[in-house]
């Protein structure tokens, strides 16, 4: 999956797949193009699987904009409370995937696009959020409302700015992984979201359906992690083959 | 050494009348403009009575001070321009006259005394017996929590019990008070992000509580304001006396979003705040 | 005038003065702590200070200072201010180590409020001390303005014993 | 008036025969005379010239501000940029700017030429205390340019906003260099107040006893000896501040504080701990700054209404008394932040009972023109203007000492307006009439009376605009520190007078502009001032213009009578100089 191009060019100079015993641990910085490329099937792995939530889900919250009355009027019907999203079947949404061990050393090119949190209806949007160290972060506002974007980062340098109603986007870099950092806004305080930092392209948030997918894992073992903002983490060890897919699933219960 | 004559200090008469008219138009304007652009908001509480009664009784009071005193200032300036005519000032010494300093100095001790202390006790404690003494029985409570940049309004519920809360359990969209589940005072209780309902006519008790920084309850057509501190359970009661919509704003500066911190209170009858509990969802 | 003028040296009753005017203002100091500490001690979390005896002998460490400075001042020998000078640096010797006493019982760390009011009324006092230790070794070649130094010591003697006694009863 | 000498404190030191007298030559070099000088005179001016730097940046914070307010929908600013804005703009004027300019400019100045002295007691500590302010106030500037932006707390510095980094991005390092130059300036300035009270009890001239002084002095004098004694709690307050910012104390921070979803560690300490010791100081210190504005106004108007002042000796006691009862009021600033009404009820009492004494001072301020020759200088405008403004705002304070009217009016613009009138307003015209007067003993000229009293409309028309519609702002029910007030319906009525006000607050800071040029242009270019040019009778103006090093010829002056000697009953002269025999 992702892999560099600076990478590919050099295996094409090779003319051969990587061993997965390569002493090789940096894959080089990247280019300036920086693009990202799947890597060809034969060379890599990936990791599949579901966040499930054990037990009765609990309901979801209306979320009262009572102390906004412009952020109530953006909304027809009463929005809901993101924080547990469980599907019919348990199917846990907005958990935060991601290799917590076995990438140690290792470097990745980082993507040219930003990521980006924007403000809509009162609500940030994703919910969670995921992101390379050294990414460019880009908030906007698409509200007609002042927001303020405060961070809670405990590793890296935390922030706190005010943001116009459709004013100018902000711009945050991160220089430390740091899992599922607090963003909120402190005049709308039900506005909450949760940015996962990693060194690594390896990580995924999973959708309603549960279900996440982590392709171009090079061969080797791994510690996988999920993390949901109210049920914790949880672990697991995956050995990734060539070619192969690693199928797994996290179960989260209420404490 | 000589005494030069001035070679700076003679300034024309001229000057004379237009302090003067400076000072009468300050002192017109100034009285003017309290008698008629500064308007409180329209009273909606008990006490607030006695805390009208008592900014009149110091209009009237000041202000008659006030003008008088700008009053005695443009006619000395006038009367004691100096003047070429008038070759030396009215001679004495200063110190014959202490008799008369100590007389005038004893006016302003006993107008003062009587105007000033006499406000503050006599005019002035009734409402402050009203804000700051007992709470009468049948009091409506309502807990506030101030938080940045909000007023979450916290309601016993059906069982007239507030549930134990606690600052571990704080979650910003799930539980913004840090309500114990476990409690069972707690299951029935209501919460809202900056709505207050209060029945007309009858004593309401908030109890105040913040969770960050210092905040402070207002509500200016209460004529209330009492800072919420974190650490301590504070309070403040009144009677409001009018239906109708009031916001809550914050008076202690709490951060960037201070001047947003805004809560809506809404006064109606007794059954009209019942039926508007009652369709609250409950904590949990 | 050419700017040749004869002005007068401060007099000895203005250094009195300034002395005096001091001793308020350090005094406003400690009565300032003082609020606090009577403040935050009702506070829950709150815990008596275990004192350890090396406390006390730096308080007699400091008396002694004070006797020696008065000797000094009556009798006039060189001798008793470097003796006091000496007492002085033996007093924040000892007071550091009492810190360290302290911190290993874990009383003074910065959570605790009775460890963290000890360490910062002995450093206000220590640090208002090395100044006096400065003016004494400073003055003991003169001997001009001694009994002024020996004043703010026995001020600072008093106000230790003051901060102890405010820690010790509560 | 005769003061019978010989006994006592009122007794004046003189240098007995034992005292050494050395030869002091005038420092020759530019670093000596003007840079590292000891002398009071370069010293006052340094101050004063560091105060103007000061107020300009202060000046400009305001019409930020302003700006702001009147045109919020421009968002010029953010909402933590003003929280800055005013937080820096209330300290850097208050202590860098006002106290600055008046009781450390004017202090050093005034005092030993006033007296009769050649210098302060202590000309090396006065040195000292100049250079300590200087770091102080880069501090202060360097705050605006490190990450998370200024001190936003607000010139009160009420933990836990001020204690902690989560609550707002101005407590950073922006807070921090705020405590440290807080720290750099109550240095300096209790070192002057200590010079000042040794000068001033040691250093006059021979027949100079206490109640020859000028009120002026009088009034130095009790603001040092307030400054002195107030100033160490709130230094305590900072030290204890510090330890909860860095070092994880909890003196001003009770446990359960939550910040997004992390509690945090304190436990146990109270904020309104620091609310008391800073207001310990924080009262007395509108006193300090505003006593000598009217010690200023008196000297002057005796000067130019060619009378001794209404009440001399009843105004010292008076201030005595005010100053006595300014220390037990503080609790006044706190009506409604918790304390206890019984409690609440004794701080209204007492603070209410200042009025008597204060309006003995008025009234005395009024009575000295009694009878007089009024001379229309501009020094005069300014302290004619000093006695309206007074009577204004200080009738204004009485809604504000009273409790039960406080519980309205406690952080509206009814506070703001008032508080600016008379820690303002006062004492910046009490600055400019000290500039005016005593501009001779300066540089020997004449500031420019034409454009001194254009220069006295654009402030007192300007200012009492602004602050006096800032009180029916508060009556209205608008609230303080808000970056915005659109959002509440209640505040409509008092939002609509923002822009005049911002108009009145761009014309008056304009209207500075015109006594900096009058400064500078008549320091250089402005007439000749004789030694005595306003026919002054007080001992400063025994000496040329501008005073020398030294200040006094090679004999040391002699009061023989009190400084007010005007219209003198018994002689023909119009006035009696002090030091004439």
């Amino acid at each position: 999956m992702k892999l560099v191009l600076g990478t590919l060019t050099l295996c094409a100079f090779f003319g051969s797949a990587l061993s997965p015993t390569s002493p090789t641990t940096s894959f080089g910085p990247a280019p300036a193009s920086g693009a990202l490329v799947t890597a060809s099937p034969g060379e890599v792995g990936s990791v599949k699987g579901k966040a499930l939530f054990q037990g009765e889900a609990p309901r979801r919250r209306k979320v009262d904009m009572g102390s906004d009355p412009a952020c109530h009027a953006l909304h027809a019907e009463d929005a809901r409370d993101e924080s547990v999203i469980v599907g019919e079947k348990g199917e846990l949404a907005n958990v935060f995937v991601w290799v917590s061990k076995g990438l140690e050393g290792k470097e990745f090119a980082l993507p040219t696009t930003p990521a980006e949190l924007d403000q809509k209806g009162c609500t940030y949007v994703p919910h969670v959020l995921g992101m390379r160290v050294g990414q460019k972060l880009v908030i906007k506002n698409a509200d007609p409302v002042t927001h303020n974007v405060h961070s809670f980062a405990k590793k890296n340098k935390a922030f706190n700015q005010s943001q116009q109603g459709g004013g100018k986007s902000l711009e945050q870099v991160f220089d430390k992984e740091e899992v599922l950092m607090q963003v909120k806004c402190d005049i709308h305080g039900w506005m909450s979201t949760y940015v996962g930092v990693v060194a690594h392209p390896y990580f995924a948030v999973t959708k309603a359906d549960g279900a996440f997918e982590i392709p171009g894992l090079a061969p080797g073992e791994y510690t996988l992690s999920a993390k949901h903002e109210v049920f914790g983490t949880q672990k697991t060890a995956i050995t990734v083959k060539v070619d192969g897919v690693v199928e797994t699933a996290f179960t989260f219960a209420e404490e | 050494m000589t005494v030069h004559p001035s070679s700076a200090a003679p300034a024309g008469r001229g000057s004379a009348p237009l302090l003067a008219g400076l000072f009468v138009a300050t002192a017109v304007l100034v009285a003017y403009g309290f008698w008629s652009l500064g308007g409180l908001p329209e009273l909606a509480s008990r006490h607030g009575v006695s805390i009208d009664a008592t900014i009149t009784y110091l209009f009237v009071t000041t202000g008659i001070l006030f003008l008088l005193g700008h009053g005695v200032l443009t006619l000395f300036v006038l009367r004691y321009a100096g003047s070429a005519e008038r070759a030396a000032p009215e001679r004495g010494s200063p110190h014959a006259s202490s008799k008369l300093e100590w007389r005038w100095a004893l006016v302003p001790v006993l107008v003062m005394c009587v105007i000033a202390e006499g406000g503050v006790l006599i005019v002035g404690m009734p409402a402050f017996a009203q804000l700051y003494g007992e709470a009468p029985p049948d009091s409506f409570v309502v807990e506030v929590v101030g938080k940045q940049f909000e007023w979450l309004v916290h309601y016993p519920g059906p069982d007239g019990v507030f549930g134990r809360s606690e600052a571990k359990l704080v979650n910003d969209a799930r539980n913004p008070i840090g309500l114990d589940k476990k409690d069972p005072a707690a299951k029935d209780d209501i919460y809202t992000r900056g709505q207050m309902h209060l029945p007309v006519g009858r004593g309401a008790l908030i109890r105040l509580r913040a969770l960050d920084v210092l905040h402070s309850f207002t509500v200016p057509q209460f004529r209330v304001k009492q800072d919420l501190i974190p650490g301590f359970l504070g309070r403040t009661q009144f009677e409001p006396t009018r239906t109708g919509q009031y916001e809550l704003a914050c008076a202690e500066l709490c951060g960037l979003g201070h001047y947003r911190m805004r809560g809506f209170i809404t006064v109606e009858s007794q059954e009209e705040v019942d039926q508007w509990l009652s369709e609250q969802e409950p904590a949990f | 005038m050419d700017g040749v003028t004869l002005p007068r040296p401060p007099s000895a009753r203005a250094a009195e003065t300034l002395l005096v005017a001091f001793l308020a203002t350090v005094t406003m100091l400690f009565a300032g702590f003082t609020s606090a500490y009577l403040i935050r001690r009702t506070g829950s979390d709150w815990a008596r200070l275990e004192l350890s005896p090396l406390v006390y002998v730096n308080t007699l460490v400091l008396l002694g200072a004070s006797v020696t400075l008065e000797l000094a001042r009556t009798r006039g020998s060189a001798l008793w201010p470097r003796a006091a000078a000496l007492l002085g640096c033996l007093f924040l010797i000892g007071q550091v180590l009492v810190w360290r006493t302290l911190s290993a019982d874990g009383q003074l760390v910065w959570h605790r409020p009775q460890g963290a009011f000890f360490f910062l009324l002995s450093l206000v006092h220590g640090l208002h001390l090395a100044g006096g230790l400065i003016a004494l070794v400073w003055l003991l070649t003169r001997h001009a303005r001694l009994h002024l130094v020996v004043i703010y010591w026995h001020f600072l003697a008093l106000a230790w014993i003051y901060v102890l006694a405010l820690l010790r009863f509560q | 008036m005769v003061e019978r000498a010989g006994t006592g404190v009122l007794t004046a030191e003189r240098a007995g025969p034992t005292a050494r007298v050395e030869e002091h030559h005038a420092p020759r070099s530019f670093l000596g005379r003007y840079v590292f000088s000891t002398d009071h005179k370069v010293i006052g001016l340094q101050y004063l010239l560091t105060a103007m730097l000061m107020a300009l940046v202060g000046g400009a914070l305001a019409v930020m501000i302003r700006y702001q307010l009147a045109w919020p929908e421009k968002t010029v600013v953010t909402p933590e940029t003003y929280l800055a804005l005013v937080t820096m703009h209330g300290t850097i004027m208050v202590f860098f700017v006002v106290s600055l300019a008046l009781v450390s400019g004017f202090g050093n100045f005034l005092i030993p030429l006033h007296i009769g002295a050649r210098d302060m007691a202590y000309p090396f500590l006065n040195m000292l205390s100049f250079w300590t302010v200087v770091p102080g106030c880069l501090l202060m500037l360097a705050a605006f340019f490190v990450e998370g932006g200024a001190a936003a707390a607000g010139w009160t510095a009420y933990p836990p906003l001020s204690a902690l980094k989560e609550a707002v991005p101005g407590s950073g390092l922006g807070q921090t260099l705020w405590l440290l130059a807080m720290a750099l300036f109550i240095a300096s300035f209790t070192m002057g107040g200590l010079n000042y009270i040794t000068t001033i009890l040691n250093c006059r001239a021979k027949g100079m006893t206490l109640m020859r002084m000028p009120l002026t002095v009088w009034m130095f004098f009790v603001s040092a000896v307030l400054g002195v004694l107030a100033f160490p709690p709130l230094t305590a307050a900072a030290l204890m501040l510090l330890g909860d910012r860095h070092l994880g104390t909890s003196f001003f921070l009770p446990g359960g504080l939550v910040f997004g979803e992390e509690v945090l560690a304190h436990e146990g300490g109270t904020p309104l701990l620091f609310q008391h010791l800073f207001w310990f100081l924080g009262h007395p210190e509108v006193y300090v700054i505003v006593l000598p504005a009217i010690g200023i106004a008196f000297d002057v108007i005796a000067t130019h209404a060619r009378r001794p002042p209404f009440g001399y000796r009843i105004s010292v006691y008076a201030t005595l008394l005010i100053a006595f009862l300014s220390m037990i009021v503080w609790g006044h600033h706190m009506y409604v932040s918790g304390m206890n009404p019984l409690v609440g009820e004794y701080f209204s009492i007492a603070t209410v009972s200042i009025t008597a004494p204060f309006s003995v001072l008025g009234i005395n301020l009024i009575g000295s023109l009694w009878r007089g020759q009024i001379r229309f200088t501009t020094p005069m405008y300014f302290a004619l203007g000093i006695i309206s403004v007074i009577g204004t705002g200080g009738l204004g304070g009485l809604y504000l000492g009273t409790s039960t009217t406080d519980v309205y009016f406690h952080d509206s613009y009814f506070v703001v307006g008032h508080f600016h009138l008379m820690i303002g307003v006062v004492t910046l015209m009490g600055t400019f009439a000290g500039c005016y007067q005593w501009f001779p003993k300066m540089f020997g000229r004449l500031m420019n009376e034409r454009l001194g009293k254009l220069h006295f409309w654009l402030t007192f028309v300007p200012m009492m605009a602004v602050f006096v519609l800032m009180h029916y702002q508060g009556l209205s029910g608008m609230l303080r520190r808000y970056y915005d007030h659109s959002l509440f319906e209640f505040q409509t009525a008092g939002r609509a007078l923002n822009k005049p006000i911002t108009y009145f607050a761009l014309l008056a800071v304009g209207g500075q502009l015109v006594f900096l040029v009058n400064f500078f242009w008549s320091a250089r270019r402005g007439v000749r001032a004789s030694e005595n040019p306003w026919e002054g009778a007080s001992m400063e103006w025994n000496t040329a213009s501008p005073a020398p090093h030294g200040n006094f010829g090679p004999e040391d002056p002699v009061a023989r009578r009190g400084p007010y000697e005007y219209a003198p009953q018994d002689s023909h002269q119009e006035y009696l100089p002090q030091w004439t025999a």
